[in-house]
């Protein structure tokens, strides 16, 4: 059991972690992160870096989806424009990796905006909407615009060096990606410790009286979505160093649906959510597949269901979160965590 | 290394954590006596027809070969796993068979994730092929680790067009094509050799990826009037589609298909509506009996009912890589990717068990040979309508 | 001097007028007070004020500023703060993020800062959460409940909060829809407690829609009456209770009992 | 320019407007009574298709018996969905019950999958073959019959919505629920029939769209398009859904031919921006006046 600390200052308790216990996690989880690479095999650190990936992409989404209330189903299209701009700077100007990502990220941010004009004009869903089509445009654009995209054949990139290190397999990539994520996420942390993310829940929750107190509605909807996109744009150059390759049909719109449903699982308009549902969702595929195997001795053909069943998961989650834990994995964890508080009382 | 090896030994109750929590471990290396090679397999997924047989084929020629005592005396094994043709899982399943086997040869299940592995491939040293077919693909500059299955797409429409320039000079040609990377692969090469087999190209059809409705790309055939229509980047919807609508609206054009198009299964499935269908086919259909093809025989003695055509390029995967793997272990080099191209690059005349008609050569990454066929509804069979032809 | 002038405000919904040509004038420093039966535009006219409704005709003049065309933002940067008749509190958020929304305005972070959170983000955070502790959570008496979620509170206790969260905003004009609507007298009489205090302490001006004839009465300078989105009467609080045009409106409403009963229980109370 | 080939061009457009006309009702039934915007929609016409096949290859049924019970499991699935996931989100935020949509379609996708495999298949042909003539343009006899049977189709249900006991229902809990509660209309009852009709028209469409192209598991996509549709017509408007599907079927005609076949979506989503930038409720839409 853990009694409340008195804070000496306001600056103290307005603090992102606040209590020593929270300190000590905090450290665990850094040592544990730097041992990683060390112990993990190759295909486990893939994974990871993957992860690393999706979590940055899903922080965004969460961001705008999860925080501000307004639904994108245009994320995935957005980590192509990062990914494409990434792509042809690396192909045609050989700047190094960070300008590339960054450039990327800036452009995702400008189509971004572009694609959240319609969020001016329309409320919710509409918005929904307005991103599907946008993301039909985008696909056409990537596999038309032969002269930057090289069309449906794709682009390949080389691996990012960094001092002389080339980037280019998983246990070098991690050392990259991973301290790019922390950073990420460390930096939509502190957003929500501003006016400007407060602003953001104000539009979500009654966006009446947050004009009322002076909110800016359509300023801060499209700072949303450009943040969103920065960060869409981010995961998308990763996305192309990491894989090396890209084309149109690597950014589908099922991706963008699989960002939706990671937030949904992890649990909207928390920063932990985006984390632990990125994490949970990447994964599904793997614990399905050891499921199948289990299975295979009983079910005839077992390997084949399991695409299918992959499918079906994927949309029960997103039904099954909605309906009995609106709040996701992060409220499990919330309350798991109350119980460890209090225990070994009862509440 | 110093530094790695000191962390290692630090961090050894943690590794014991997460070996707890994943299961993960780098693996012990495999067997000094085998041949490995992995998969990305779409065992499910829209590509899941092929896919299948594919892997069936596969497992029967590895276990054939086994019995035969192996390759120079080693065992060859073959480990697949299903990706539901995502790029995402292909990549995936191919992490996870590396970090597990020690693998020499792997087949790749798409284009786009053979593209992207590519990197990984001159990394590894593995040498890699698989069912993508595309034009892009046939470039030992950029994929010197990568080899086909037979002629890629554009060499596919190539043959054809030879065909129809032999057979009718200067016809009408419409090609008919899906707006995918599949589809759009051959189009550009198709229209330029069309024009320099002295061909007329009355029309180039573009159909949006999934589209269900076809009519008013059936109109346009029609004020094209071609003498040959082309279809590529389809396995089957819409092409019955067309054809019947030609039907009715009574045109004569022939209908042409490349490799995935032209299995069996379009006679079963469009059945009248099928007589005449002709195509390009770089392997022998099952029951095609004519000349010599112990691999082929094979294959029947095994399976006494039809064998499909994705069926006989698990096969043929099998055979190249077993003459690939015996002539580099008799040449005692050892099994890298680059050795194993090495080989492949020398030899000539290859015997593929009469797979393909004739001895095959490697023309940079693929095999420029294929054959004419046209589908029979009376015989329910796909006959020979030319000789196995090859481009230079 | 005047704080806020309506002049000739006219506003229709497809054909239904809800108001008429209502003029109205709120004096610095003041307490004023628009009354009227159900529906008669009060509320109408309170959004017309801050910018939720655009009148087809007349101007809304906010410090010898005409503010007709400012969009609802722009008029809180002015200094115009509310709250609403049915509670308009962020539910999701605890106290003490209610309230510091109210300081928006007040703050200058920008994404950057914001996003590093170093040095002046911080700083203005900590800055805020002082003030805010200093001048509203002592002064409303909701020290206490700062980290509550806002959607458990009791409901006298939520109204309280969002009069927290307008006068964060160190509002010029304050206006109040129904504050004590729903209150048992206890917190009635805290709340017409607060509202004074808000008036000396604050140097803020107080516009309020109020049912509470009795709280009107006791605690506002100035009155107006609306009847189906007209202005039927004006004035201090006794020449408008003695004003047969308004006993008439609440009578042709049929308020007219529940207008007796409150008069009645402000004698009492007196 | 040739007016035969354009006048061949149009009408093949509208007889695949009529589908997405056809669809866009069962769409617009769900939005006006239940207030979901349903993006399963196109899911739920793939299932019927799928039903239809299964009946009648699977089964081997006649093919008439095959669409009744393919039409009776399109309104059971509709029920079962209304009832089991969508009511107990009706008044929750409507981004939920949105996003709930989008599941259930990745569940519909991946029931289909398990029972009949991803395989792209081709459904027993029931229509007349004989080639269509209007004039000297001529018409697929797909085209033509599927596009009759979706004009008798809508033409039935508008009968039924004007006159039909149930079909009054619908529209007064359309237009004030609390007005129908007070009226002693049952809503639940309403909303379980909206959506139950809506299954059956979606697996009528799904069995005219997959007659003519085949049925595949991502034959759900052409839900999108009649996303697109609706919000271009008005989310709420059954005479927007009908004329918007005719347009966006006439122009997707005419962009696959006179630009290609890639322009066909582009233009239909192009459309669809601009109409939301500019009149996002649509050409028939209600504009809703915000009241606080």
């Amino acid at each position: 059991m853990r009694i409340g600390s008195p804070k000496e200052s306001y600056i103290a308790d307005e603090a992102l972690f606040r209590t020593r216990t929270q300190w000590v996690w905090l450290w665990l989880l850094l040592a544990v992160l730097i041992a990683y690479p060390f112990v993990a095999n190759l295909y486990w650190l893939f994974l990871v870096c993957l992860i690393s990936i999706n979590i940055i992409s899903a922080t965004g989404l969460n961001i705008l989806t999860g925080y501000t209330g307004q639904v994108s189903l245009g994320q995935a299209a957005f980590m192509g424009v990062g990914a494409y701009t990434v792509a042809w700077l690396d192909n045609n100007t050989g700047s190094p990796f960070f300008i590339n990502l960054l450039a990327g990220a800036g452009m995702a941010t400008l189509v971004g905006l572009i694609a959240g004009l319609p969020s001016l004009r329309v409320k919710g869903l509409y918005l929904a909407i307005a991103t599907i089509g946008a993301s039909f445009i985008l696909q056409f654009i990537f596999i038309n615009w032969e002269s930057v995209t090289r069309g449906t054949r794709g682009i390949n990139i080389e691996p990012p060096s960094v001092l002389g290190v080339t980037l280019d397999n998983p246990d070098t990539f991690y050392w990259l990606v991973m301290p790019i994520m922390v950073v990420m996420v460390l930096l939509a942390a502190n957003l929500f410790r501003t006016r400007i993310g407060r602003a953001f829940i104000a539009i979500r929750d009654r966006d009446i009286s947050a004009s009322v107190l002076g909110i800016n509605l359509p300023f801060y909807k499209l700072m949303s979505f450009g943040i969103a996109s920065f960060y869409a744009g981010i995961a998308g150059g990763l996305y192309a160093y990491f894989f090396g390759a890209i084309n149109p049909e690597s950014f589908p719109l099922l991706m963008s649906i699989f960002f939706l449903a990671a937030i949904i699982v992890g649990g909207m308009g928390t920063i932990l959510g985006s984390i632990l549902g990125a994490i949970f969702m990447t994964l599904t595929p793997e614990i399905l597949r050891y499921g199948v195997d289990i299975l295979s001795p009983y079910i005839d053909n077992a390997p084949q269901i399991l695409s299918p069943l992959r499918t079906a998961v994927f949309g029960a989650l997103i039904v099954g979160f909605l309906l009995f834990e609106p709040h996701g994995l992060a409220e499990i964890w919330r309350r798991v965590r109350r119980f460890f508080h209090l225990w070994p009382f009862r509440t | 290394m110093l530094v790695s090896k000191l962390a290692r030994q630090l961090m050894a109750p943690v590794a014991a954590i997460a070996l707890a929590l994943g299961g993960a471990f780098p693996t012990a290396w495999a067997d000094n006596d085998e041949i490995v090679l992995g998969g990305s397999i779409p065992m499910t997924g829209p590509f899941a027809f092929a896919g299948l047989q594919f892997d069936r084929g596969l497992r029967d020629y590895v276990e054939w070969i086994n019995r035969q005592g192996g390759i120079e005396g080693r065992t060859l094994r073959y480990v697949g796993e299903d990706t539901g043709y995502q790029q995402d899982q292909s990549v995936a399943v191919f992490r996870r068979i590396t970090s597990r086997e020690n693998v020499n040869f792997y087949f790749g299940d798409s284009t786009a994730f053979q593209q992207t592995i590519n990197r990984e491939l001159d990394r590894r040293d593995i040498l890699m092929t698989g069912a993508s077919f595309a034009s892009e693909l046939n470039d030992p500059e950029r994929y010197p680790l990568q080899f086909l299955l037979g002629p890629d797409y554009s060499e596919q429409v190539g043959i054809l067009l030879s065909y129809i320039a032999e057979e009718s000079p200067g016809a009408r040609v419409a090609f008919i094509h899906s707006d995918t990377e599949f589809g759009r692969d051959p189009i550009a090469p198709g229209r330029s050799k069309a024009e320099e087999l002295g061909l007329t190209v009355a029309a180039t059809i573009v159909t949006p990826p999934g589209a269900a409705d076809i009519s008013s790309a059936a109109l346009e055939l029609r004020r094209a009037r071609p003498d040959y229509a082309i279809f590529h980047g389809y396995v089957l919807a819409p092409i019955p589609d067309f054809i019947q609508r030609a039907r009715q609206m009574g045109m004569n054009t022939r209908f042409m298909g490349t490799y995935y198009t032209m299995d069996q299964g379009i006679i079963n499935e469009m059945g009248e509506a099928a007589d005449g269908f002709m195509g390009v086919m770089p392997y022998r259909y099952y029951y095609d009996e004519t000349g010599p093809a112990p691999i082929m025989d094979a294959i029947r003695e095994l399976h006494g009912d039809y064998q499909t055509t994705t069926y006989t390029q698990g096969w043929l995967t099998g055979v190249l890589i077993t003459e690939i793997a015996r002539e580099t272990l008799r040449a005692g080099k050892p099994f890298t990717g680059s050795n194993l191209r090495e080989t492949l690059d020398s030899l000539s005349d290859i015997d593929t068990g009469g797979i393909f008609g004739q001895p095959v050569n490697f023309r940079g990454n693929s095999i420029p040979l294929g054959r004419i066929y046209r589908a029979d509804v009376s015989q329910g069979q796909m006959v020979p309508v030319s000789d196995w032809i090859e481009l230079e | 001097m005047h704080i806020l002038s309506v002049d000739g405000l006219t506003l229709s919904f497809g054909g239904v007028h809800a108001l008429r040509g209502v003029d109205m004038q709120v004096a610095k420093g003041s307490i004023t007070a628009v009354i009227g039966p159900n529906g008669a535009g009060k509320t109408s006219l309170f959004n017309s004020i801050s910018g939720f409704y655009r009148p087809q005709e007349g101007r809304v003049v906010f410090q010898g500023e005409d503010i007709t065309r400012l969009r609802p933002p722009h008029r809180a940067a002015l200094g115009i703060g509310r709250t609403f008749q049915n509670i308009a509190l962020f539910r999701g958020m605890t106290v003490l993020d209610n309230v510091k929304l109210g300081a928006h305005v007040r703050m200058r972070t920008g994404l950057l800062s914001a996003l590093w959170y170093l040095g002046k983000a911080r700083r203005e955070e900590a800055e805020i959460r002082k003030q805010i502790e200093r001048e509203v959570f002592d002064f409303l008496e909701i020290d206490h409940i700062r980290r509550h979620p806002v959607a458990n509170l009791p409901y006298g206790l939520q109204k309280r909060v969002e009069l927290a969260r307008a006068l964060a905003m160190r509002p010029k004009l304050l206006m109040l829809d129904e504050p004590v609507a729903g209150m048992n007298r206890e917190e009635k009489e805290d709340m017409a407690r607060f509202i004074l205090d808000v008036k000396e302490q604050w140097d803020t001006t107080v516009l309020m829609v109020e049912h509470d004839m009795g709280m009107v009465m006791d605690i506002s300078d100035q009155v107006y009456v609306l009847n189906f989105g007209q202005l039927i009467a004006a004035g201090k609080p006794s020449e408008v209770q003695a004003n047969p045009e308004v006993i008439k409106a609440y009578l042709g409403s049929g308020d007219i009992h529940s207008l007796r009963q409150r008069l009645g229980g402000k004698t009492r109370a007196a | 320019m040739d007016w035969l080939f354009f006048f061949e061009i149009t009408l093949a457009g509208l007889g695949t407007g009529g589908l997405y006309a056809l669809t866009a009702i069962a769409f617009v039934l769900i939005y006006k009574a239940t207030r979901v915007i349903n993006l399963a929609i196109g899911e739920m016409l793939m299932v019927g298709a799928y039903l239809f096949f299964g009946a009648a290859v699977g089964w081997a049924l006649p093919w008439w018996l095959a669409i009744i019970l393919a039409l009776l499991g399109g309104g059971a699935l509709g029920m079962v969905l209304e009832r089991g996931v969508i009511r107990p989100l009706l008044g929750e935020n409507p981004i939920s019950v949105f996003m709930v949509t989008i599941g259930l379609g990745s569940i519909l996708i991946g029931m289909v999958e398990l029972i009949w495999t991803a395989n792209p298949r081709s459904l027993p042909n029931f229509f007349p073959t004989d080639p269509i003539f209007i004039g000297e343009a001529f018409l697929a006899p797909k085209t033509f019959w599927s596009f009759v049977v979706a004009a008798v189709v809508i033409a039935v249900f508008l009968l039924l919505f004007r006159f039909w006991r149930g079909g009054v229902a619908l529209r007064a809990t359309a237009s004030d629920q609390g007005a129908a509660y007070s009226m002693g209309i049952n809503v639940p009852a309403v909303y379980s029939l909206a959506w139950g009709l809506a299954g059956v028209i979606a697996a009528g469409a799904g069995i005219l769209l997959g007659s003519i192209g085949g049925i595949s598991s991502d034959m759900g996509l052409f839900g999108l398009t009649v996303l697109v549709v609706v919000i271009v017509g008005g989310l709420d408007s059954v005479l927007g859904a009908l004329l918007a599907g005719l347009l966006i079927g006439w122009m997707e005609s005419m962009a696959g031919v006179y630009l290609g076949g890639e322009y066909e979506h582009l233009v239909t989503f192009i459309l669809l921006m601009v109409v939301l930038l500019f009149r996002p409720w649509g050409l028939f839409g209600t504009r809703e006046i915000e009241r606080l």
